[in-house]
């Protein structure tokens, strides 16, 4: 039986069927969620998507955050399982404070969409494992507000303990804190990531396909993971 | 010293989408009666010197042609000099 | 008070104010003799804003005709114009819908919000066919790039279309960033949607089945854009402080994202017997043109549409221009169901009528009846106009000035002339403005800028997908606006050829000035007649478009801007030809004949120059290239393809090697002036890249064919040494006339337009 | 009725490249000695009946965690009760 992932499906998320769509290719069985769900409907782990949650009119992610379905997501990442939120989804993350820190408007206060390179800083998190320590990888960003910050505590504490996932390499596209593109809790099931890797998962369609590791390292969590 | 602080708020007349979610929002979170939510944006300018009569003409100009858009937003300057700013 | 039909009938001698809602007396007179009486209030806000120029065509109709008249042979128009868009069969049980419009007026007033809800407005036509929106492109035209306005306009638009499109996760895949001094006070916003759709699930606005009911949903109704039909799109504004700007529709994409989906739903589950946006003239527009299409007869309770504002007037309420609103016609036994869809997306509905055989259009007022008009004459018989028209005076000096005149760079001047096009705001690197825009979202965008064409996957299992160019050189339309017309065709045509898809289906976006002025008249006139033999010719038929009308400042007219958008099918999307040219070795050639032809060219207007005539155009010479380069890819004897456009082939080999970052040498050919060679904008042009292992089949097809194809370089990315460069370094050498490094010629691409408006 | 404004500002340590722009462009439009702009939101929220204990307190507590992010925001929420609405 393969693996199920949910994706949640908030008013207004917009890289939902992208996110399924990288799910199905790296293997696993993609579940939607809705936000209005009062239960997880058995799955292994759970992507929030990129988008604009709510038309992110009051902060990005901010409304989110309140959606019924994010209780339930909040206890099982508590719980242990693997949560990965991309862009939007990061944002929420901060926002219910399973991150720390917080998305910022870019330093150049505008949207961009670009090919990003990035470093992967870490790989025992669940969702970065299949990556070789230190790759270098290329995946699509576009965001308007991806300047992650925190005080000054937190972001030495994120370095010491390893937390620091991905760095943007060669370009700071939007004034991120040391650069940082990607975080994770201590206990690594919970990921959020500014960069897209659902729109890395084709020749095709993205500048490579190397955003099928990080969804191909949930499958693996997943199966070694019960004992979490 | 002097803090002059600009309120712009989109004019009564113009959808404000972001007021409509917040409004939306609070509801559902547990606070009734609320009538309505407009959100606005606030600029807090701190000036070197007293706002004399030319540079405060300036930034009244300024106040509604760069930080707010006559077309859709009203705005409204405050202005403190001297020992108010403390406050 | 309110103005009932009774009272109209009893007040006969009311003077009412037709002439400041853009009537004229003898289409006032036309209002009352239908009706027998004089109108309404309420009737006479709903004619004057549906006979506006904007909703009813009365100048353009007479020679839009000929789109119809000429049009080409095809099996593949599903629903042609006169819909809210044509949708064209590609194949398989898909079909596809796409339309360009203008969104000119109300950008230029509040540019953000004008170019937003200009997106949020197509985007509406295309889910009303009943298709998914899958990609949106944006032509737009600006003044000066270093005009102080420009600054204040261009940002702004780009913010907005970037703010909508991103928000509502529509990729954007294309569109144009042209800039000349005719467009400084009147920007060009034009915006196109394409969208996919099963053949079963087309749909169309009519109201169809007594005793169905109208459903008005999505945003609450307020007083956008009140008027904003008849004023802001039938007149220009310089004679108009700002107190006098009406106001301003302000978008919301977020609703209209919910709207998509909502709407997706409901027809999905078969709950839809009729759909209809509501774009310029509102609740006016749907309930009218609802009602002629389908059992002929509806009736309102306007009282019930949901307000944002509760002191609007129900005239106001008739003409408002409140964005992301739709109207359905559901069944009772459905009505139930509908609107459980519409609570679960949160988007708010209610039923403001029923569908009836009545013949006429009837509107209650907390049950007064306000509106009883037979409603074919509001949405279809408004005036048509003849319009006068001639051939400007200045037209003939204009042709004669040729750029002869203009003195041209020796051998030792080319390097200089390429970088300083390179550099010229109308070639320079767009991405400063793409970059603000969402190109990866839904994961289907196999091309976007700035390649030839945006290409979408329609079809994940099969791999079938559409390419769109949109196109159009003012210039030439302005030396010659007939020729200019399929010189737009041809380049959109060829761009959507270059990249291996089929065309099959035209757009257009018709952007001019004042149609009372004989003399844009003539333009638009042989700009219309241009297009529509073109298609004739190339056997793409119109399937819908716009028209822009008033565009101009003071009494200076925009160069005529025919934009032409052309969709073309492809059963495989991985076997598109992209721009970028692969490995060492591969050998380019230049398809197509260059003549002298500097009119209208970019280089003359670099020197302030716009005279003589535009390039030839061929269209059947442009049919047969666009077949090599199809067939190239389809046979897989491309690895590359662009198509020769403004600036020339140098120009094209320029963004060849910048997208792959990987140099050339090109050996341009005896016998022809290497100025000419390098920048002349002949017509039917493209430059392809053949594997080695191809060439032979390729050079063969093109000889069968008739079509010159001149081996003229080969990629070569160890050229720096013998250039005199260090080892990597990349580099294009023309020739023995000149080198250029890479990256030299990408930091002047590349710096323009940061500069201007970062 | 009452009328609620809640101000929200980015912490002073947070960088904020609105406010950052903005002091540019007054500078570059002729307004001298700028030392500093910040920009911040406004929420104006009307409500219906009087603003008590309860209602309040949920406002307070919604303030400080839907209308402002803590970890980079501060607010400041301002209470009008009836006729001072009117002002
Ligand atoms: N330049 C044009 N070429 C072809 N069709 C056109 C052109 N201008 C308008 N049309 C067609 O006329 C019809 C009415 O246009 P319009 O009123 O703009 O539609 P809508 O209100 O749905 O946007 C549409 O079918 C449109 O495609
Ligand atoms: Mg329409």
């Amino acid at each position: 039986m393969s693996t199920r992932i949910g994706i949640v499906t908030f008013p207004g998320s917009l890289d939902d069927a992208d996110a399924a769509r990288a799910v199905r290719i790296a293997g696993g069985e993609p579940v939607a969620l809705w936000h209005g769900d009062e239960d997880l409907k058995k799955v292994q782990a759970v992507v929030l998507p990129g988008g604009f949650s709510y038309g992110d009119y009051l902060r990005c992610g901010a409304i989110a955050r309140f959606a019924p379905v994010m209780t339930k997501v909040i206890e099982a990442a508590n719980a242990g399982m693997p949560v990965l939120g991309i862009c939007n989804g990061f944002q929420i993350l901060c926002e219910t404070h399973l991150l720390p820190g917080a998305l910022t408007r870019n330093d150049h206060l505008h949207f961009i969409c670009r090919d990003q390179k990035l470093r992967i800083e870490n790989t025992s998190s669940d969702w970065t494992r299949d990556f070789a320590p230190g790759q270098e990888i290329v995946i699509p960003l576009k965001n308007g507000e991806g300047g992650y910050v925190a005080d000054e505590a937190t972001l030495d504490r994120l370095e010491g303990e390893g937390r620091v996932i991905a760095r943007y390499l060669e370009v700071n596209p939007n004034g991120s804190r040391r650069d940082i593109a990607g975080v994770c809790n201590e206990r690594g099931n919970v990921v959020g990531l500014m960069p897209h890797p659902e729109h890395a998962v084709e020749d095709l369609t993205g500048p490579s396909t190397d955003g099928i590791f990080f969804f191909a390292s949930a499958l693996t969590s997943v199966l070694a993971g019960s004992h979490r | 010293m002097a803090r002059v602080i600009v309120d712009v708020m989109l004019k009564p007349e113009i959808l404000d989408p972001q007021g409509r979610a917040v409004q939306g929002a609070l509801g559902r979170l547990g606070l009734s009666g609320v009538a309505d939510v407009r959100q606005g944006k606030q600029f807090v300018i701190e000036l070197d010197g007293e706002l004399d009569g030319d540079r405060r003409a300036k930034l009244e100009e300024l106040a509604g042609e760069l930080l707010s858009n006559p077309v859709i937003e009203d705005y409204r300057m405050t202005v403190m000099n001297d020992d108010e700013v403390s406050a | 008070m309110i103005d009932t039909v009774d009272r109209a009938g009893d007040t006969p001698e009311v003077e009412q104010p037709y002439a400041d809602l853009g009537l004229k007396p003898d289409e006032y007179e036309r209002i009352r003799d239908i009706l027998g009486r004089r109108p309404t209030s309420s009737e006479l806000a709903m004619y004057s804003v549906m006979w506006s120029e904007h909703c009813s065509y009365k100048s353009s109709k007479v020679h839009l005709r000929q789109f119809g008249e000429k049009k080409p042979e095809t099996d593949a128009l599903l629903v042609g114009i006169g819909e809210n868009a044509g949708v064209v069969d590609i194949g398989d049980g898909w079909a596809v819908t796409f339309k360009v419009e203008s969104h000119n007026h109300p950008s230029y007033v509040e540019p953000y919000q004008g170019a937003a809800t200009g997106v949020g407005g197509i985007v509406r036509d295309i889910l009303s066919m009943g298709a998914r929106p899958m990609a949106v492109m944006d032509p737009l035209r600006f003044g000066p790039a270093d005009a102080p306005d420009t600054a204040r306009v261009l940002p702004g638009v780009v913010a907005g279309i970037g703010g909508y499109g991103n928000c509502l996760g529509l990729p954007n895949i294309g569109g144009e960033v042209v800039f000349d001094d005719s467009y400084l006070g009147n920007p060009l916003v034009n915006a196109l949607c394409v969208g996919a759709m099963r053949h079963e699930d087309i749909h169309l606005a009519s109201a169809k089945g007594v005793g169905n009911l109208v459903v008005l949903y999505g945003a609450r109704t307020g007083g956008d854009g009140i008027g904003g039909v008849s004023v802001l799109a039938s007149e220009t504004f310089d004679d108009e402080g700002p107190a006098k700007r009406p106001s301003v529709q302000v978008g919301d994409p977020f609703m209209e994202k919910l709207l998509i989906e909502a709407t997706l739903e409901v027809l999905k589950s078969g709950l839809v017997e009729g759909i209809q946006d509501l774009g310029g003239a509102g609740i006016s527009c749907a309930t009218s043109e609802l009602a002629s299409n389908g059992e002929g007869g509806m009736h309102v309770w306007l009282d019930r549409v949901l307000l944002r504002d509760p002191t609007l007037s129900p005239e106001e309420i008739l003409m408002s221009e409140s964005q992301e609103r739709m109207c359905a016609i559901v069944t009772p036994a459905n009505i139930d169901a509908f609107l459980e869809h519409c609570r679960k997306w949160d988007v708010e509905a209610v039923v403001i009528g029923e569908v009836n055989d009545s013949g006429r259009l009837t509107i209650d007022w907390h049950d007064e009846r306000i509106v009883d008009v037979p409603p074919r004459t509001v949405a279809h018989e408004g005036p048509v106009y003849e319009r006068p028209f001639h051939r400007p005076q200045w037209q003939d000096t204009l042709q004669a000035d040729t750029s002869d005149r203009l003195e041209r760079p020796g051998a030792d001047g080319l390097r200089d002339t390429l970088l300083e096009l390179v550099a010229a705001p109308n070639l320079a690197g767009k991405s400063w403005i793409t970059d603000q825009y969402d190109r990866y979202v839904l994961g289907n965008t196999v091309l976007a800028q700035p390649e030839d064409s945006g290409m979408v996957r329609i079809d994940e299992v099969t791999g079938r997908g559409v390419a769109i160019s949109t196109d159009c050189n003012g210039r030439f339309a302005k030396l010659d606006p007939y020729t200019g017309a399929k010189l737009a065709l041809a380049e959109s045509y060829r761009n959507v050829c270059a990249t291996g898809a089929v065309p099959l289906a035209v757009t257009n976006c018709l952007n001019f000035g004042s149609p009372e002025d004989p003399e844009v008249m003539w333009q638009f006139a042989e700009a219309t007649r241009g297009l529509a033999d073109g298609c004739a010719e190339l056997g793409t038929p119109v399937t819908g478009g716009n028209v822009s009308f008033y565009n101009q400042t003071g009494e200076t007219a925009i160069l005529p801007t025919p934009v032409v958008g052309v969709l073309g099918v492809i059963d495989d999307v991985g076997r598109r030809t992209p721009m970028q040219w692969g490995p060492d070795g591969e050998l380019i050639y230049l398809l197509g004949d260059t003549r002298d032809e500097f009119g209208g060219s970019e280089w003359a207007h670099l020197r302030g120059h716009l005279g003589g005539l535009p390039p030839q155009v061929d269209l059947q010479r442009e049919r047969i290239l666009g077949e090599i380069l199809v067939a190239g890819s389809r046979d897989g004897m491309l690895t590359a393809a662009h198509d020769v456009s403004d600036g020339g082939f140098a120009m094209t080999i320029v963004e060849m090697a910048l997208r792959a970052g990987i140099g050339a040498r090109l050996w341009l050919p005896d016998g022809i002036d290497p100025f000419v060679q390098l920048f002349s904008e002949s017509a039917g042009r493209a430059v392809v890249v053949v594997p080695r292992s191809e060439e032979l089949r390729f050079s063969e097809m093109c000889g069968a064919r008739g079509v010159p194809a001149h081996r003229i370089g080969v990629v070569d990315s160890e050229l720096g040494p013998d250039a005199g460069y260090t080892e990597g370094t990349q580099v294009l050498q023309f020739g023995d006339y000149f080198t250029v490094t890479l990256d030299e010629l990408r930091a002047a691409h590349e710096r323009p337009l940061p500069a201007l408006f970062a």
